[in-house]
Order: structure tokens, then C-alpha cells, then sequence
């Protein structure tokens, strides 16, 4: 059980100039679960990228079970037994789900496939981690939840002796965490070596044996879980401590309904959704995978076409399908996927922050002076770790791209805000900053909603939660004291009868 | 009866629209013909019709491999160019007509990995690079014969695709072979999944291991090949080589492809429906010009077609708004 | 290649003498105008002068010919030989050698007399005309055939020049020999022709004669024919005389075919354009001549052709 | 000083490159011209490259903004041609040449807004769109005489591009001007960045509240304005209109656009260097001529530069590998 799978030393890495990894290590053994634990930025991604050759290293040592590997092919790690799920979504959307989980290690002779038996296989890991979708579903018409978890069995459906699970909690809801948690557990009796990276700090204590703290690129300290707590761990990768208060919200104005959502359908994915928000106040929309929240948020902007329903925004209708119009009368959405929806990854932080501000921005022609001091004022205000204003969105780690869409928004100064999980993939002392900045928003006559998958942040920061399941608001709930993550649980997964 | 239910669902609706709209040209050409006192669907003129498609379809069975990984090759008409003349010139020299094919099947392969390598491990756009070649190839074509024809064949070439098999020119049969190969490479090897797993995600496919390089690589050479078998149909069908034979191919292929619907941006689509989309535009040549319409109105025509068929196959994508 | 093996011409007492004829032929992707090129060549090495031989793109256009003519005088050609794209595009480039000074000979493809005018030059023309090649063709039908033939045109590149010269002239010499069934353009492509060909017959069962724009497709529309078992029903008439059509026609597969004498022009333009160097009067305008070849004069013209082979 | 550092950092890397590239060709062509006798680098020429090039500049200028946006227009020769044949028709019917002028853009635009409306709103690839109205275009314009070109027009027409200021014909100003109107707009106006982001990511640029459909729509109009400029610009470089002009100049705008190093899945590059690109293509085609290179020699050289420009260009990302 003791005994060392894998050890990487020395690791050091930097891209165009830029110095990412500094002599970074991990040593990972059998039967373990290793938490991987670091800021947004703190080089957690590119170091699983180096261990699975998906990067390569410029200097240090990998020892895998005691052989020395240098320059392996991601398919040669693969062969080694080393199985990552990375950060972003790895799947093919235009073929069917065993495909995806079977690419790479198709059964058949002769290089003709038997797709029988691939399904067969690929049913297998499926009824593991006990997603029910029929494997001959195209991965397209999956939720982002579900395709996590086709992530994760295609994980483990290979000869796994380390398994890399690069924040596979981001995206998926209690229910198929704590499945997941239990695979992890038996991947662990098997002897396998699980890397594990998650910015939600109770999880961690929950499923991790050992935890290496890593800031800046550089190895911090390697800790036994059971000997520590969640507040050294903050301090080792932050610096400093961050508190984890329900935050109090008295800037609720009562008697100002800002949004007024009416009787929302859309396909057959919402069905007759209606709700209201106040000024000053943070909605929280809770819910299991696929229960419509990001779909409810898109017809509310306009993205989407409603099959049914009416948007009022202080008493002015909101266009049907016209985003321009939403955010003219002053409502935004920071979308869930900022790699497909959030920021134009190939440009400069400035155009990013520039592009839903032009008018505000041009007087006859843009004012690229203006331009450059806003995003550096908000590089310097929530602490984006960038090289420069210049720097593309895409070279920044995931939580710095979060903090990049949030700043776009933030200029553009609106009345009603939609945050579609904002603190995905987002560490504890940026996720602290991000909730400043909703405090802020809200204490300056602003209106939240909050999507969000994560139970603590929604108790910590919301009035009000509304509960949907399949498209249908299965509760309305003050978030009280009283109120218990189990309570909004119920609602979720067994909806607990109709309520309006 | 269930299994046939299921047969029909594995046939998807895109395909069944294509379908449609293929019998419905048909149709309408063979009324109008009727009406103006001229014959469309007879025996004969559908074995034309097919023989005229069979260098386009042939061509493009490649051009559907390189589109469906996300590529494109521009220089695929230029190679049956090319293998006209240089299999003519080996065939004048005295070279047997099988190892012509090889010689020309081998050359053209070399040429398409070459285009391959510099797309794949070259990291140049295929557009370029194919739009690159197309030019050069067609400039060594030239000077191969100075820019001349070669013709005065033995009568083995003309054979090699005239040969008829109860009744039926062999060609029809090469084209429905070749066709048969390709729709069970993309179906049921891992060489042809691979292929629409690099089209749908080539980061993924190489996170998996898929030696993503290596398959692009290879689906330039397919093409390469595919074009070399077009030109070798082509000398064969003309018992003639022009150095400029096969200009333009390339665009008639890619229309073939997506008419087809395999879309431009790679891993969806059939590879089979190629050839419908082939036998459409040859139809719709055949009929027009049956129909003794001015050549003005049929290029009118034609890209009418092209855009309406991609337009409604796009109906679904369109509402999804 | 710069020496002059006989020394006798004049102009061998340096390079810098040396006469330099820019030849620009319509495209260089035909037997055609390699032919002419060939004949211009010999001409050129045995007057010891340099031939620099630029032609277009795929499509012949007035804009290629127009970049190819002003680099011809950048590079600093004493006479430039040209077939035009067309004869009515060239008015540009010819005020351009206007300018330099520098004199143009006119082959194959007539300049139209406004062109002339607009630039204010005189322009020898040595060649025949598509038109009247084609006439001669057509009259030849009207000779052989009985009234109301049935017949199927094969034109060029819709647009060009050419291709509607050599489809009016044999409908004007043919009259009322031929009754124009279908007429279709096949791009002066050899498939093209054959597949047109195949169409024309399902729609044409009774066709008696196919009249092509160029020999590529008259070969093209031969297979056709040839496949249909219908070689006893129809004859094919070509246009150019390429080789194969010339061993076609000695065959007697192929009905006839106009020949031009291109080579005859390469040499004409070449050899007074020497003369416009050195200042001397040329003839303004000869008519290289067009002849239906048929199975009766084939040899003959066969031989012809041989010497400007390469 | 220190503004002077500044400035020169704006220029990045890629452009540097590409200048240096033209630079070095330049050099190249004086140096072995002058080693066979003739003059490459003169003032004349130089006007003359500019000049030949100018046509393909212009309409590479609406390549350049179509492709930025992840789009391609294969139609802008064949609305070259159509501008010559239909503005040649109105100008011999007596209508005046600025109104010809505005009736050609006017109708060049309402043919882009169209192909732009299929492309952005009927969400079909523009590679198929723009290769279904090349054919229509086309097709057209032979309509429109029976395939005749239209010629003998009035001095005035040549003068609108021969006439010379300061010695040098206005065509280069032309050109000149209109390189730096795009680069303005592109650069500093809300429709030129919205331009970028809509290349960059589509999706990101809409949830923005930016039109996404209609800024592309706009792209193809402006493609057809552009194709128009360039349409009458060679019909009074010529004065003289071919039903079959501009065919082929799709793929050398293509080429001009991507030597010039705007990539072709959009959101990234500069319009200005397309001119460039443009130019250098100019100066091959004048350098090959002027040495005589065979012209299959010059196809294949062509081809190989047009590879090896965007090879280099590439150099980083496949070391990023
Ligand atoms: N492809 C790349 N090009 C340039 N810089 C990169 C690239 N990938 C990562 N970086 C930089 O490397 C640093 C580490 O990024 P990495 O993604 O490893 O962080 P992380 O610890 O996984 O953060 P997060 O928790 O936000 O996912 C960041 O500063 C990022 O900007
Ligand atoms: N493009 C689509 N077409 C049809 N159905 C879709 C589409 N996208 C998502 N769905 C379906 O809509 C439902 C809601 O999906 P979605 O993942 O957006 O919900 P969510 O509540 O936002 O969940 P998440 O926690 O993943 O954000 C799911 O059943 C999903 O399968
Ligand atoms: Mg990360
Ligand atoms: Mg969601």
C-alpha cells in the first residue's frame, strides 16, 4: 500500500517566455488519493498535461512505477496505465457515447470494429458510474453534467494504475459526486493511484488521503489530510486566511421587482416557469444535472427562442431573441462555458473586455486608450493573474479566464446579473473575490441570480433559492437559517409536488 | 419487422431527404423529357448518367475522407491531370497497363502524403497547402509532355473500363465496389472511426492516443489515390490524355461531398451519400443538356442546386435558433 | 543557346544587338499554339534572334496579356508577337507598346479595327481567320450532305471569341445542309465533349453530324459515338488539326478537321518582326491560309506538320 | 524614443516576417535581374507590379474582411466579371461613368447582401453558398450579351485609372487609399472589432449582444463592394469587358490574404498585409516574366511560395507541439 507509483521532481515548464512550472513536485502512491490542491494559475493543469504527454517538460524527472519516462506520446502514457480527465471537455459531440469512451482501445480484429461488443464494453463502465443513457447517444445531445461523467468513464475504462481527475466535480451536482466519490473508493482498494484536483475544499477532505499544496508554480508542502484543516490549506495556497460567512443580505429593496419572469416554455426542456426578482436581492437557481437552469437563463436574455413566456424587466418587455436588447435594458449573463461562450480565447484581454462595451467605449471611433486602463483596472481589481493587458484570453488558467468574463460584465455596469456557475473551476481565495464582487454589485442597487451547482456557495450567498427540476420550479425557499442543504435536495431530485 | 424498424432508424433523416430530393430531380427530368418528346430514364441513359458521375464520384470518395477530418484538398483535379499524362506516357513507352496503374497509384499516394505531411505535421492549413499543390502538380503535368496531349492507345485501355458484364459497362460495377470499401472502412475499421473522431475533436482524439497526425497524413494520401483511380478511369473512358484534364474537378467534388451532407467542418456525414450527391449533379448535366438548355442557364442551374440542397439540410439547424 | 551557329546574321556582332521577340501566344495549353511557338522558335534560332515565349493562365484573358506585355517591355523586347485573347481587348496594351515604341505583329486571331484606331497603330496581321476556317468546313458539309442534315454543335468557352467565330462560320458555309439539333458547349474539353455527346445522342437518336469547336472535343465526341455503334450514322468534324485527329482522320474515324497552319504564323511573326527591328517594310497582311484536311489530304499535311514536332 | 519602442512593438512578429519575406524578394529578383541584364528595381516597374497587382489588392480587401470573420467568399471574381460586362453595358448605353460606377456597387452590394443573408441567416457554409453563386454570377453575366464582351469606350474610362499625379498613374493611389480606409475601420471602429470577435468566437461575440449575423451579412456585401472596385478598376485598365474576367481571381485573393497572414479560421490578422501579400504575388508573377521563366515553371514556383509563406508563418505553433 505504501509503495511510490509515480514521483515527478524538478518539473519545470514555462510557455512563450513565461516561466509556468518552477521546479514542481508530486509523488503519488498506490491506493492513494492524492489531492492536487493550488490557485487558479498555480500550474495544477499543465503538470497533469506533462504527466499524461499531452505537454512536454523542459527539465525533471517522471518515475512511474519505477521506470524513468521521457517524452512519452499521450498514447504511450495511456499504455502505461496513466488515465487523465482533464479540465476541459475531451469528447467528440458528433458520435455516439461509446465511441467516445471506446476511441483509442476499440475491440476487433484486423482493424475491423465489433461494435456489438463496444457497446457491450462501454455499457459496462457506464452502469459503473450509473449514468443511464443509452450508449448509442450522441454525445451532442448531452448536458454538461452527462458529459462529465462519459469523461469519467472513459477514465476509468482503460487499464487504469493512475487516474488524473482534473476537477471532475466542476460541472456535475451532488448526486453523481457522491457516485463518483464511491468509484474513486473502489479504484482505490484496487490499488490505483488517483491524482485528484478540486478547488471545493470539503470534497477534499471527504474522498483525499494526502494533499500537495502547489503556488506559483512551485511545490509548497505535501500534508496528511487527516492532520490538517481546511483553514492551513487555505493559508498554504492563498497566503492568507478567507472566511466562509453566510453572507447577510440587507440590500434587498422589498417592494421593487426588478425582473418579472412569466410563464416561461421552452421546447420541451422548460415547462411554464415563472418567478420574480427583487432589487438589491440574490436569486439562487438550484437543481440537478439537466434540469434547465442555463436553458432558463438563455430564453430569459433572449439567446434562446421561448416557445412560450414574457420577459419584464422594470415593467419593460424584453424583446424575444434579441441579446442586444436584454442588455440595453440592462440584464447580462456570465455564461457557464467561457471556453465556447465566455471569451474569444485567440484575443487580448482588452478586446475581450472591450466587446460587449463598445458603445461606452467609442465615441466616433474606439478609444483603445480607454480600452487598455479599463482592463487594466480590473486586471488589477480582481486580481487577474495575467502577463500583461495584452496577453490572449487563452494563455490565462481557467479561473483567470472566470475572472476575465466577470470583468467584462462588470463594465458594462447592468441592473440584473446572471451568474451561470461562476465559481466553476475557481480557487477559495478568488472564489472569496468573487463573491465581494456580487456583494458589491447588490450593495450598489443591482439584482443577482445565481446559478449554481455548488450547495454551500448557494446558502452562503443567496436570499432566496429557487429549486427547479425538469424544467419545472419545484420550490421557491427562503434561505433561512433554518434552511438545510438536504431540504433543497429533496426538491431537486424528488421535486416534492408543484408549487404556483 | 422490428429489425426492419430499426433498419430504417439507422437510416437518418438527412439521408432520407437526400434521397428524396435525388428522385425527385429524377422525376421531374423524365417528365419534362417525356413532354418534349425525349427519353431520360431508360436503361441506357442511367448507365450514361452513372458513367459520366464515375470519375467525380471516384474523386470525391477522397475528398469525403479528407473533408470528414476537418481538411479540404484542392488538388485532386489536378491529379487526374497529372496521371493522365504520365499513365499515358508509361503506357506509350510500353509499360503493361497493370503496372501502369500501380506506377501511377504509387506516385500519386507519394505525392498525397507529401500534401499530407506538410497539412498535418506541417500545421498549414489544407487549403493552402492543397491550393498550393493543385498548381504545382498541374505545372509538372505540363512539362512532362511540354504542355502537350498524349493519345494513340492500345485498345486494352479503352477495355479496361468498357468491358461490359451483362450489359452493364464495368466501370458502373468500379464504382460501386469502391464505394462499398469506403462505407465499410468509415464504418466498421478503426482506421475510418478514427477518422470522424479527428473531424469531431482532434484534441481529444489525440488525448486519447490516436495518432492524430499520422491518420490526417494518411486520409491526403487516400485522396491522392482515389483521384489517381478517377485518372485512370478518365484515360481510360477518353483513351486521351490533355494536360488539363481533370481542371476544376476538385470544385465538382467538394459539391458532390457536401450535396452528399458531410459537412465542411468534418466528423458527420456518410461517405455514401457521396455518391448520390455525384449522380445528382450528373443528372442534372445530363438532363440539361438533353433538354438542349443554353450552357449559361445550366451553370445557373447547377449552383442553384448546390446551395438549395445544403440550404434545406440545414432546416433543422436553422430553427434550432 | 545565345550563339548563332551560321554567324551570318547581322545581328551576331554582340548580345546587346541581339534582337529580342517577345512571343505571346493565347495559352500554352494546346497542340495549337505549342505548335506555332515550335514554328516561331525555328525561325528565331535561324535568324539568330532571342524568342522569350510568355503566354496566360489556364483561362486566356486580356488582363494576363496586359501584365505579360508590360513586363515584355520592362524586360526590354525589341517587337512582340501576339495572339490576342480576344480581338477586341487588346487596346490597352497596345498603347503601351506605343509608348515604348516598340512594334507589334498581330497573328492568328485578328485585332478588331476600333482597337487599332483607338491606339493609333498599325499592326500587320498574318493568319486566318476562325470564321472563314470554319466556313470552309461548313461549305464542304453543304457540298457532301443532303439538305437538313441533323446536326449537333460543340462550342468552346461560352464567351469566347473564338468559339462563337468557329460555330458562325460553319453555320453560314453549311446553310441549309444542316438542321441544328442541339448545340452545347464543352469548354474545349475532351470529357466534356464526350459526355455532351452521350446526352445529345439519348436526346438525338437520329443525329447524323457533330461539328466540333476544337479537336479535343471532336475526340471526346468520337468515343461518344463510337460507343453508341453509331460510327456509320455520324460523322465528326474537328477543328485545329491536332496530331491525333490528323492520325484520326487517317483512320478515317474521324470525318475532318480545319487546319490552320499556326506554325506558318510563328514563322511569319518572327521573321517580320526581325524585319520591323531593322526598320524595313512588312507586309501588312498575309493570309496564312486554312484547309479542311480529310482522308484524301491527310498524309500530305502530316508530313507538314512533322518538322514543327520538336 | 521610448514612443518610437512602442511603435515598433505594435508591429508584431508575424508582419515583420512577412516584410522582411517581401523585402527579400525584392532583392532576390533585382539581384538575378541584374545578373541576366535587365532591370528589376526601377521606378517604373515598381508602378507596373503595383498596377497589376491592384485589381487582385482590391478585391482581396473584401477576401480579408470575409475571412476574418471564419468565413470565404469564392464569388468575388466571378462579380468582377459580372461589374465588366454589366457596367460596360451601361456605360455603352450612355449612362454616365460616376453613375455606371454607383450602379455597379449598388447592384454588386445587393448580390453580396444576399449571398451574406444565405451564408449568416440561412447558416449554410459559405464555401458551398459562395461556389453555388460563383456559378450563378457567372452564368449571368454570359446571359447578359450571349457571352460577348463589350468594347470601344470612351477615353474618360482609362483615364480613370491611367491618369497620373505627380508622375505616378492614380490606380496606386487608389489602392493606396482604400488599404487605408479598411485598416481604419478594421482597427478602430466598433464594426471592424466586432469583425475580429465574430472570427475569434462566434458564440462568445453573440452572448455579447453583438449581431452576429448581421456583421457577417455585412462582410459579404462589403466582399461584393470591393469585388465591384476591382471589377471597374480592370475594366478601365483594360477598357475592354470579357464575360469570363476574374475567373480564378477568388483563389489568388485567397492566396494574397493568407500570404499576407490573416489565418483562414478567422479573428486574427491584419487587412494591411494583405496588400502586401498581394504584392508579392505581383512581384513573383513581373519577376518570373521578366526572366522568362516558362510558364509552367511559373505555376510551379507560385505554388510553392504560396506554401512556403504560410509553412514559415507556422513555424511557432509547430514547436508549440
Ligand atoms: N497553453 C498555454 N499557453 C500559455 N500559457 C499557459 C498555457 N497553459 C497554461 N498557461 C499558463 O500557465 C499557468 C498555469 O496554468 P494551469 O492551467 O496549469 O493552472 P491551474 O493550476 O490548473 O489553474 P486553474 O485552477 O485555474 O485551472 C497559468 O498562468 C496560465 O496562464
Ligand atoms: N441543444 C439542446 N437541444 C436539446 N436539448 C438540450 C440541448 N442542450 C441541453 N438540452 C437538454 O436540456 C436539459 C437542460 O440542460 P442543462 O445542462 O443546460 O441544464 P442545467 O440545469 O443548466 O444544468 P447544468 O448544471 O449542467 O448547467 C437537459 O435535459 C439537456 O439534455
Ligand atoms: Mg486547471
Ligand atoms: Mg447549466
Amino acid at each position: 500500500m505504501e509503495e511510490i507509483l509515480l514521483e515527478m521532481s524538478g518539473i519545470n515548464k514555462s510557455f512563450f517566455g513565461v516561466q509556468v512550472l518552477n521546479n514542481a513536485q508530486i509523488q503519488v502512491r498506490s491506493g492513494e488519493v492524492h489531492v492536487l490542491l493550488g490557485e487558479n494559475g498555480a500550474g495544477k493543469s499543465t503538470l497533469i498535461k506533462i504527466l499524461s504527454g499531452a505537454y512536454q517538460k523542459e527539465s525533471g524527472k517522471i518515475i512511474l512505477d519505477g521506470e524513468e519516462l521521457n517524452a512519452c506520446s499521450p498514447k504511450q502514457m495511456i499504455e502505461k496505465g496513466v488515465s487523465v480527465i482533464y479540465q476541459e471537455f475531451n469528447l467528440n459531440p458528433y458520435v455516439p457515447i461509446y465511441e467516445n469512451i471506446m476511441l483509442g482501445k476499440e475491440i476487433g480484429k484486423y482493424g475491423i470494429i465489433n461494435h456489438k461488443s463496444s457497446i457491450q464494453e462501454a455499457q459496462k463502465y457506464l452502469d459503473l458510474i450509473g449514468l443511464e443513457v443509452d450508449p448509442r447517444t450522441l454525445v451532442g445531445e448531452l448536458s454538461v453534467a452527462q458529459k462529465q461523467m462519459v469523461e469519467i468513464a472513459k477514465a476509468i475504462s482503460t487499464d487504469v494504475k493512475l487516474l488524473v481527475l482534473d476537477e471532475p466535480t466542476a460541472s456535475i451536482t451532488e448526486k453523481e459526486t457522491l457516485k463518483l466519490f464511491e468509484i474513486v473508493r473502489n479504484l482505490k482498494k484496487k490499488g490505483i493511484g488517483i491524482i485528484y484536483i478540486s478547488h471545493r475544499m470539503s470534497e477534499l477532505f471527504e474522498i483525499g488521503d494526502r494533499c500537495t499544496v502547489m503556488r506559483d508554480g512551485q511545490y509548497v508542502k505535501t500534508l496528511d489530510l487527516d492532520k490538517t484543516n481546511v483553514d492551513e490549506l487555505t493559508k498554504l495556497m492563498v497566503g492568507r486566511e478567507v472566511s466562509f460567512e453566510r453572507f447577510k443580505n440587507s440590500y434587498i429593496v422589498e417592494d421593487e421587482v426588478v425582473l418579472e419572469v412569466n410563464n416561461i416554455v421552452y421546447k420541451n426542456v422548460l415547462k411554464d416557469i415563472s418567478f420574480k426578482l427583487k432589487k438589491g436581492e440574490i436569486l439562487g437557481l438550484a437543481g440537478l444535472v439537466g434540469a434547465g437552469r442555463t436553458e432558463l437563463a438563455k430564453c430569459i436574455i433572449g439567446a434562446y427562442k421561448k416557445s412560450n413566456g414574457t420577459v419584464y424587466l422594470k415593467g419593460k418587455k424584453l424583446k424575444d431573441k434579441d441579446i442586444k436588447d436584454s442588455i440595453d435594458k440592462g440584464i447580462v449573463y456570465l455564461s457557464e462555458d467561457r471556453k465556447d461562450e465566455g471569451l474569444v480565447q485567440i484575443h487580448p484581454l482588452t478586446d475581450n473586455i472591450a466587446l460587449p462595451n463598445h458603445e461606452k467605449l467609442c465615441k466616433f471611433v474606439l478609444n483603445n486608450k480607454k480600452v487598455c486602463t479599463v482592463t487594466k483596472e480590473y486586471i488589477n481589481k480582481l486580481k487577474i493573474k495575467s502577463s500583461s493587458h495584452m496577453a490572449e484570453a487563452k494563455s490565462l488558467s481557467g479561473g483567470n479566464q472566470q475572472k476575465v468574463v466577470i470583468a467584462k460584465w462588470l463594465y458594462s455596469n447592468a441592473d440584473i446579473y446572471i451568474f451561470d456557475e461562476p465559481t466553476r473551476g475557481i480557487d477559495v481565495g478568488a472564489r472569496d473575490e468573487i463573491y465581494n464582487i456580487m456583494v458589491d454589485l447588490v450593495k450598489n442597487g443591482a439584482s443577482i441570480i445565481m446559478i449554481s451547482s455548488d450547495m454551500v456557495e448557494v446558502q452562503k450567498m443567496c436570499n432566496r433559492i429557487i429549486v427547479l427540476k425538469e424544467g419545472r420550479v419545484t420550490a421557491d425557499l427562503e434561505n433561512t437559517d433554518e434552511l438545510t442543504q438536504d431540504q433543497i435536495l429533496y426538491y431537486a431530485l424528488s421535486g416534492g409536488g408543484q408549487i404556483e | 419487422m422490428n429489425n426492419m424498424i430499426n433498419r430504417l432508424k439507422k437510416i437518418d433523416i438527412k439521408s432520407i431527404t437526400l434521397y428524396i430530393g435525388a428522385v425527385l430531380i429524377l422525376v421531374a427530368f423524365t417528365i419534362i423529357c417525356k413532354i418534349n418528346g425525349k427519353d431520360f430514364l431508360t436503361t441506357s441513359n442511367i448507365q450514361n448518367i452513372i458513367a459520366q458521375s464515375s470519375v467525380i464520384a471516384v474523386v470525391a470518395i477522397g475528398t469525403s475522407l479528407v473533408i470528414l477530418t476537418g481538411g479540404i484538398d484542392l488538388s485532386v483535379g489536378s491529379i487526374v491531370g497529372f496521371v493522365g499524362i504520365f499513365g499515358g506516357m508509361l503506357i506509350k513507352n510500353g509499360i503493361s497497363l497493370p503496372l501502369t496503374i500501380l506506377i501511377c497509384i504509387a506516385v500519386s499516394a507519394i505525392i498525397g502524403l507529401m500534401t499530407g505531411y506538410i497539412v498535418s505535421y506541417g500545421k498549414v492549413p489544407a487549403f493552402i497547402v492543397t491550393l498550393g499543390t493543385m498548381q504545382i502538380i498541374r505545372g509538372v503535368t505540363k512539362v512532362l509532355t511540354s504542355g502537350k496531349p498524349v493519345a494513340g492507345f492500345p485498345d486494352a485501355l479503352s477495355e479496361l473500363t468498357a468491358f461490359e458484364i451483362f450489359g452493364i459497362p464495368i466501370i458502373i460495377f468500379y464504382v460501386f465496389v469502391l464505394y462499398a470499401l469506403i462505407m465499410f472502412t468509415l464504418k466498421k475499421t478503426k482506421f475510418g472511426r478514427r477518422i470522424y473522431a479527428i473531424g469531431g475533436n482532434a484534441n481529444a482524439a489525440k488525448l486519447s492516443g490516436i495518432k492524430v497526425n499520422k491518420i490526417e497524413m494518411l486520409t491526403y494520401m487516400l485522396a491522392a489515390i482515389f483521384s489517381a483511380l478517377g485518372g485512370i478511369l478518365l484515360l481510360s473512358r477518353l483513351s486521351y490524355a490533355d494536360p488539363n484534364a481533370g481542371s476544376g474537378y476538385e470544385m465538382d467534388a467538394i459539391a458532390a461531398v457536401v450535396i452528399g451532407g458531410i459537412g465542411l467542418s468534418g466528423g458527420k456525414g456518410k461517405a455514401g451519400n457521396t455518391l448520390v450527391g455525384a449522380l445528382i449533379l450528373g443528372m442534372l448535366k445530363c438532363g440539361l443538356q438533353i433538354l438542349n438548355v443554353p450552357v449559361y442557364y445550366q451553370t445557373i442551374i447547377i449552383g442553384v442546386v448546390i446551395i438549395l440542397a445544403v440550404y434545406m439540410d440545414k432546416a433543422k439547424e436553422r430553427k434550432a435558433e | 543557346s545565345n550563339n548563332n551557329p551560321s554567324g551570318s546574321s547581322p545581328n551576331t556582332g554582340g548580345n546587346a544587338s541581339k534582337p529580342v521577340i517577345g512571343f505571346i501566344p493565347m495559352t500554352l495549353n494546346n497542340e495549337y499554339f505549342i505548335t506555332m511557338v515550335n514554328g516561331a522558335k525555328k525561325k528565331a534560332a535561324e535568324l539568330g534572334v532571342e524568342l522569350k515565349v510568355q503566354a496566360g493562365d489556364q483561362h486566356a484573358n486580356a488582363a494576363d496579356q496586359l501584365t505579360i506585355v508590360e513586363n515584355m517591355i520592362t524586360s526590354g523586347v525589341d517587337a512582340i508577337c501576339i495572339v490576342p485573347s480576344s480581338s477586341e481587348g487588346l487596346a490597352a496594351a497596345l498603347k503601351k507598346c506605343k509608348k515604348a515604341n516598340i512594334p507589334v505583329i498581330n497573328l492568328d486571331t485578328k485585332l478588331s479595327e476600333d482597337i487599332l484606331k483607338e491606339a493609333d497603330m498599325s499592326v500587320p496581321f498574318y493568319g486566318t481567320n476562325n470564321y472563314e476556317g470554319a466556313k470552309r468546313a461548313g461549305e464542304y458539309v453543304k457540298a457532301n450532305f443532303k439538305t437538313g442534315t441533323k446536326t449537333a454543335i460543340l462550342t468552346g468557352i461560352a464567351g469566347q471569341q473564338n468559339a462563337a467565330d468557329r460555330k458562325n462560320g460553319f453555320i453560314e458555309g453549311a446553310g441549309d445542309a444542316i438542321q441544328i439539333v442541339a448545340e452545347q458547349s464543352a469548354n474545349w474539353e475532351v470529357d466534356q465533349g464526350y459526355a455532351a455527346t452521350q446526352n445529345i445522342l439519348t436526346a438525338n437518336p437520329d443525329l447524323e453530324l457533330i461539328y466540333c469547336g476544337n479537336d479535343g472535343m471532336a475526340i471526346g465526341a468520337l468515343r461518344a459515338v463510337k460507343e453508341a455503334k453509331k460510327s456509320d450514322q455520324i460523322k465528326v468534324i474537328g477543328f485545329d488539326g491536332i496530331s491525333e485527329a490528323l492520325n484520326l482522320i487517317s483512320s478515317g474515324e474521324l470525318y475532318g478537321s480545319v487546319a490552320q497552319y499556326p506554325a506558318e504564323m510563328g514563322i511569319l511573326g518572327v521573321e517580320n518582326a526581325v524585319k520591323l527591328i531593322k526598320g524595313q517594310k512588312v507586309e501588312e497582311y498575309i493570309d496564312t491560309g486554312a484547309k479542311l484536311i480529310i482522308p484524301s489530304n491527310v498524309d500530305e499535311h502530316q508530313e507538314y506538320v512533322k518538322q514543327f514536332a520538336e
